[in-house]
């Protein structure tokens, strides 16, 4: 039975390596030019505690983790229980296991019987220490044996193991290779694999496997960040782990700070100074931020801040994926703050919207955060080489200042940018400050010039507003019904529009790059001709929905569709909703 | 050796010489009539035009206070930040632009109450800048409490009652961070002060200069002449190469405030450890930003 | 011409005690038992610099502080300039002053002739140094000679006078009445005051006078708060230094802390150890505990957070008034954070909403933040003493667990609220913590019950709802015309409504008391049969009107009046907007 | 004198004895196989039992961190609370009851770096409590980073070409802060380890002790046994009551790491001030809160 689209999970114990399992597929697929996304979850343990990985791949592009798996592979049942929440079969799905520790589970395996799984056993253990001499191999067994199965890219997995373990030896190459065609093997003598769903696409050119981390990252290189200033915290830190290597090729310095306060005024000060400059961070670092991110609005300094958003509130659930830093990222500093809030909606995206970052920031004197989340940030996927041609980047506009001229660094003349001297600049001595100033920047305390340069700062809103007008608009024109959503839940979105197009229903759907400024006309015009809009998001205060509507005088439209975060969107969900919102009258 | 005069390391510019008022700005201090806060002004301005360097070369970045006014005070670029952040926002500068001469500058609370987690790790980095705290033992901007260095029974706005918590020693902190230029002076004594600030201005790595700035205004005008009758200076032969000769004259219990340099070190500052850092993750050839991709490449 | 109600504004340089001169004059007023409210101002200077005193009495009660002067004194004419903007002459206003500064300006003074000022010159220096052998009565003086102007209570002065001086010496309260007496003297021999607006009044009981400050102060004292820490911050440091000088008297700590983070969280200790806890700060405070909240949050752990807003961003003006901070009070703490907003809207109200917050936070395990303003905080104000009997406090709910019971801390059963133990009780042993946890406490990453726990934390809201539903009306039933503020913009808010309705509008005012989590019904109760709503705010960036429009799907009714801060709201800009709206259409 | 066991003022209760046993609560521990996190736990329950004091009189406070999950294991009241902020924490609840024995706890990523503003006014104040800082020279709980006392040339996840900055000693640290009981104890001598948490508990005022707390897994097996051959012990007569005798002790340059009870001092709590501050404010009689009043006549 062919597939185009192949979903499979793989769950097991610290020893079973069921994440580098998953990785290792991944970059097979990726290696024969297929889509792929793979997501990941631990236990509570710091090490060798069970984890599971999820792979889906495709030849066309990937849009969300896979709600249920074709296939499932466990090392370890006792370790399945954890993650049962977060594993969905299909009806019919494969699950295949190594018998050994069905024991723990004497009146059968503790999954849905309703959905007829079908269980095979594949004695992994046995044939690693048969085929390389070591159990330790059996998840290269198992790599093996589920290509067999399902068609999987066996190419790319040998090209991956070559890759993975050429540093070791040419010998442990060569074992887990033999590993691998150890499993083929056995489902080629034991199984009749017709009748399993089996991935049917066409070898193309090899992608790139990066999270989105690595793609923020990336992003801030390319756009031209020379100084990077981080507190580690999960699920950002591989963001400054990177730059910490890639940066002093570039010229660049990367520093590790005491804390997140150091980090943001660190890079105000850099920046202040003249180098592009972004921090990282996730919630808890995104409030001890907040009084410095005031300080860069006022003394109108660019700098970049990413907040790879997890559970909160406080440090709420580390390692998992929640949408509620939202309402912190555009409100969050005491005082009238100018600023920018833009959002990541996949990994590729990441690249691109932090380069959008370091755009408007050094164009605008601006501090912009950028939020992402642990869906995006930690997953992995297989996207094509990024076309840097296409990517825009702006070097912050400077005064050219005679002797005996005085410069103004806040002078207010064409909008709410003024020419900004860095120190090191001839006859363009100023002082920048928190306090109030004038347009010299002495400090004030007068009225009437506190409301002149808030009005300055403001109004770069809206020039930002005009400057950039992309957003992401799904669907038919006609659509009755739309979705708005945000940041990572756009996978789920689009997919579930997909879903609900193919069944003949006009749903369109918006997931905006610019949180705030608010493309205000672009969602108007998404708005309008629509019967009912769907907001969308994992939050349990629903606070896109709040902001969302102290924008927009729509609300009998609106529908929310909201819930706590530490599991990721499913389409279905998705999918479910827009099936509601389309039965459902005008009038709420 | 009390004071360390030599400059290591000066750039001799080419421009004519700048005097100390042309480091000066057009704004009028907001400082009381006595403020100690002016004579480190005062230093400040010399000790720049006694290193000669330009004044857009220069900057100074502060926190928030009284003493923290003094970026505005100067004519140079001049950042006065937000309460207690002076040192990682003066780190980044520096980072930033190593050419630069970069000092930071501040209060007592800005540095080792709010600011106080900053400090240790500006020490241990070796950022070479001058970080120069006025400390006049109390919170004079918000008008009258309690600082970290407020002596124990001291009756203040915030203690009514006198209070009970022991002081902070800068002096020792600033050695048990690593500090590598660790120098005291007194408003009250210009010439020595500058000596102790262009002695950290010359001095490659972090220098820490603590300034004893009485407050007339929140600890009464006595103050200043108190201090006068107990500062000394450190001994001609005071080891300034040892930590613990260093802790040993931060630590006397005669009530005595000694001034001078207590301790001076060269080692790799910051600036050199990146350059080091550099020079490794180049030892394979400079990539390209295009080629990083390659590292994504499965 | 008799007056009911007289406002007088006092100028000069530090000497000339302008501040004292208010102070003395409220005094004054309160002991004769008048109503009385003073507003001062002060240059950048820390000491010495020149100041600015605003004073307004009546035998009713004082609800704003005077747009526009009876009277103005000026000790120093260039000193009078940088409060230029802050002073507004009634027209014919009469304006006293000491000729020997007007050298400075020789082509007339700096005031409006257009209003046809009343100019009088009284040697307040020679007067004094008659009177009392020194030059520095001559505020005393001056405080004679206005007396005997305005029918100002001269003997509540006497009274002031002897109070304030009474440390010092007998001989100084004497030579000080004397310079009153000599300042009345020459008024009566010099001077008709018939044609002069003249206070009629008459004398009862003893006022207070408090500032806003002092009131929260007290506020938090009588509601049990027995444990306070707090760093200083203009303009609310006097809270903590009023406490630090009144908790040891009742069995209480205060301890000034380090920073911001140190005061929040010694107040969460305190209060998982048992005391009823509060900080106060500014925004940049704020900013700073914002982290903190949200473990207050999710650890159910009550504490009060009083934040005397100033203008921001950053540093911004710390010694003005704004009304900024609101959301960053609502929203600035990352993740869902389940809190409570109230704000203060005049001096008496600080005792009550300091009471209050510590009701809501003890009752229902919520950190609850306190917005209080500069213009409230730092202004004195007469006030009848306060009937304690009406003020209700709360004692947490603590469980009663025998031994062998097991204790679940986050039990879910009626409402949102557990009872909670603390430390020291028997056989109650419990984990809090900022992790997602269970009912029993234990750390958890579980979708399930993050999403319960979330539910539980956020059902509070709905019960506050429900279990508090004051606000603050004013105005005729049938009004057609609304306006909605908050927080100090009530005084202005409620007195141009009284003017509005003397001109025969209907308009009603609406302020609640509680911000968050808003009084849905009441608001929709005012706002259903008004035609227009006009929104007042002084928040550059129009915060509290978003707020209410992502609650609220009346846009269309609505109308917005909000600029920056650093400038109190005057009643005639809000009669202004009132009339505005008034005349305006039903559309926008 | 090597360590201080001699209990100072411990009530004795009358409850039947309890075993370290008592102090362990039902919950797992998430750490490592051979984490150095173990043997303190274990010695915190031993001490506890020592102590003899019961479990709900007891409060343990951390931050966030692997080592910061201890209240977790403990059957006592327990606050997990966030990062860096367990010291203000724990002196709140130490104010609010000071019948509790208090015991904050962490790490050294905690404690040094985003925590690092807090230790220095914990020991001015003199807190009466324990603090436990579990130092493993790395973040442990974010999988490998640079923490404040990794050694200078480390390679680890955020400092892949070898670390430039210097170390911070725990140890000077505590003494420049005016740390009334100051000790060192190692994961690998459990016994010496309780020793001087004991010490800590039984001491009246702030007590820290630095246990080097090796991460097998984000630093290598090897540093077990690498310490093992490290550490050595004060001397019997080292002098523990002068601040200059515990720098010198802590200030050695042979790579030894010294452990011991560095310094000692007997002086008033943050509670007795705050009692002697209560009865120099009722000197003039207890007032009413209605009689508060009376302040704002005019
Ligand atoms: C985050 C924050 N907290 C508090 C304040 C209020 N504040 C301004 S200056 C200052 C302390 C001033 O003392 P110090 O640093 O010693 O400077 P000085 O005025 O004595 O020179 C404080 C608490 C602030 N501006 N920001
Ligand atoms: C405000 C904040 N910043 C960062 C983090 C992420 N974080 C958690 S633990 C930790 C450091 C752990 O190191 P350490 O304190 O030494 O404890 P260890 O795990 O090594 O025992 C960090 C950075 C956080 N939870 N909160
Ligand atoms: S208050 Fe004190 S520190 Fe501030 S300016 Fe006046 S004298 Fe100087
Ligand atoms: S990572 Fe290190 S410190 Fe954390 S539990 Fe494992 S061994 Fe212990
Ligand atoms: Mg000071
Ligand atoms: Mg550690």
């Amino acid at each position: 039975m062919d597939v185009r689209d192949f979903t499979v999970a793989v769950v097991g114990s610290g020893g079973d390596g069921a994440v580098t399992c998953g990785e290792m597929l991944t970059h097979a697929a990726a290696g024969e030019g297929l889509y792929c996304f793979m997501s990941k979850s631990f236990g509570p343990q710091i090490r060798g505690g069970e984890s599971f990985s999820q792979i889906r791949m495709s030849e066309d592009m990937v849009l969300s983790q896979g709600d249920r798996v074709d296939a499932l592979v466990v090392f370890s049942w006792p370790d399945f229980l954890r993650f049962k929440d977060e594993i969905e079969l299909k009806p019919g799905a494969i699950v295949i296991h190594d018998e050994t520790k069905n024991k723990d589970f004497p009146d059968g395996l503790p999954i849905n019987e309703f959905l007829e799984p079908r269980i095979i056993h594949v004695p992994f253990t046995d044939l690693a220490e048969e085929a390389a001499g070591n159990s330790l191999a059996k998840n290269m067994v198992m790599l093996g044996a589920i290509s067999e199965f399902f068609n999987l890219p066996v190419e790319g997995l040998k090209q991956s193991i070559a890759k993975k373990y050429k540093k070791k030896s040419a010998k442990i190459v060569e074992s887990n290779c033999a590993a691998v065609e150890a499993g083929r093997k056995y489902v080629r003598d034991n199984h009749e694999v017709e009748s399993m769903p089996r991935l049917s696409y066409e070898k193309s050119d090899t992608k790139m496997v990066m999270n989105g981390n690595e793609a923020v990252a990336y992003g801030a290189l390319y756009a031209g960040c020379r100084f990077f200033a981080g507190y580690p915290i999960t699920p950002s830190s591989e963001i400054m782990e990177w730059l910490s290597r890639e940066l002093p090729r570039f010229g660049g310095v990367e520093v590790q700070t005491e804390d997140e306060m150091a980090a943001i005024n660190m890079v105000i000060g850099a920046s202040f100074a003249g180098a592009k400059a972004m921090t990282c961070t996730s919630g808890p670092g995104l409030s001890l931020m907040q009084e410095a991110i005031g300080l860069a609005a006022i003394a109108e300094i660019p700098c970049v801040i990413i907040d790879v958003q997890r559970v909160g509130p406080s440090t709420g659930i580390p390692t998992k994926s929640e949408q509620s830093d939202l309402l912190a990222a555009l409100h969050g500093s005491h005082g009238d703050v100018s600023k920018v809030v833009l959002a990541a909606a996949d990994v590729e995206d990441c690249f691109d919207v932090t380069c959008l970052a370091f755009y408007i920031s050094e164009k605008y004197q601006v501090p912009v955060i950028v939020l992402s989340d642990q869906f995006i940030g930690q997953r992995m996927e297989a996207v094509p080489r990024i076309d840097l041609s296409k990517r825009k980047s702006f070097e912050r506009i400077k005064p050219s200042i005679q002797e005996g001229e005085k410069y103004e660094r806040f002078k207010i003349d064409n909008g709410g940018v003024s020419p900004m001297a860095v120190p090191g600049m001839e006859h363009c001595e100023y002082l920048a400050s928190g306090i109030e100033h004038t347009e010299s920047g002495s400090p004030t305390s007068a009225h009437s010039i506190h409301e002149m340069m808030n009005k300055k700062r403001f109004h770069k809103l809206d020039d930002i507003r005009e400057d950039l007008t992309f957003v992401r608009r799904y669907g038919p024109e006609d659509a009755e019904v739309g979705v708005i959503g945000w940041g990572s839940s756009k996978g789920a979105i689009k997919e579930a529009i997909l879903r609900a197009e193919k069944l003949g229903m006009k749903v369109a759907g918006l997931v905006p790059q610019i949180i705030h400024p608010i493309p205000y006309d672009k969602i108007d015009e998404f708005m309008k001709p629509l019967r009912r809009i769907l907001v969308v998001e994992v939050s349990y205060a629903g606070q896109f929905y709040n902001y969302l509507k102290s924008y927009y005088p729509v609300p009998d439209k609106l529908m929310l569709y909201k819930r706590s975060g530490s599991k990721s969107l499913t389409v279905e969900e998705v999918f479910q909703q827009i099936c509601h919102a389309m039965q459902s009258e005008y009038v709420l | 050796m009390a004071t360390t005069a030599e400059a290591t390391e000066i750039t001799v510019t080419e421009e004519p010489k700048l005097k100390p008022v042309d480091y000066k700005s057009d704004l009028k201090p907001i400082w009381c009539p006595g403020c100690g806060d002016y004579a480190t002004l005062s230093a400040i301005h010399q000790s720049l035009a006694r290193l000669g360097v330009p004044t857009h070369m220069v900057a100074v970045i502060s926190g928030i206070g009284c003493s923290s006014r003094i970026p505005g005070y100067c004519a140079t670029y001049g950042f006065n930040t937000i309460h207690g952040r002076a040192l990682p926002i003066a780190t980044g500068v520096k980072m930033a632009n190593p050419e630069l001469t970069v000092i930071a500058a501040g209060g007592d609370g800005d540095g080792l109450s709010i600011g106080g987690g900053h400090f240790p790790h500006a020490g241990r980095r070796n950022v070479d800048m001058t970080y120069i705290m006025m400390d006049n033992n109390i919170y004079g901007l918000t008008k009258g409490q309690v600082s970290p260095t407020t002596p124990a029974g001291d009756t203040t706005k915030s203690s009514p009652y006198g209070l009970g918590d022991r002081p902070l020693d800068a002096i020792q902190l600033a050695l048990a961070y690593n500090v590598s230029y660790v120098a005291r002076g007194f408003s009250g004594n210009i010439k020595h002060l500058v000596e102790m600030i262009y002695g950290g201005l010359s001095h490659k790595g972090f220098s820490f200069i603590h300034v004893a700035s009485p407050c007339p205004t929140y600890r009464g005008i006595d103050r200043f002449k108190e201090y006068k009758e107990r500062v000394v200076y450190l001994d001609d032969d005071h080891d300034a190469t040892n930590p613990l000769t260093a802790y040993q004259a931060a630590l006397r219990d005669d009530g005595k405030v000694p001034l001078g340099v207590f301790f001076k070190q060269e080692r790799p500052t910051l600036t050199d450890n990146c350059e080091a850092i550099s020079r490794k993750a180049l030892a394979n050839g400079q990539p390209t930003i295009e080629g990083i991709m390659d590292q994504f490449i499965p």
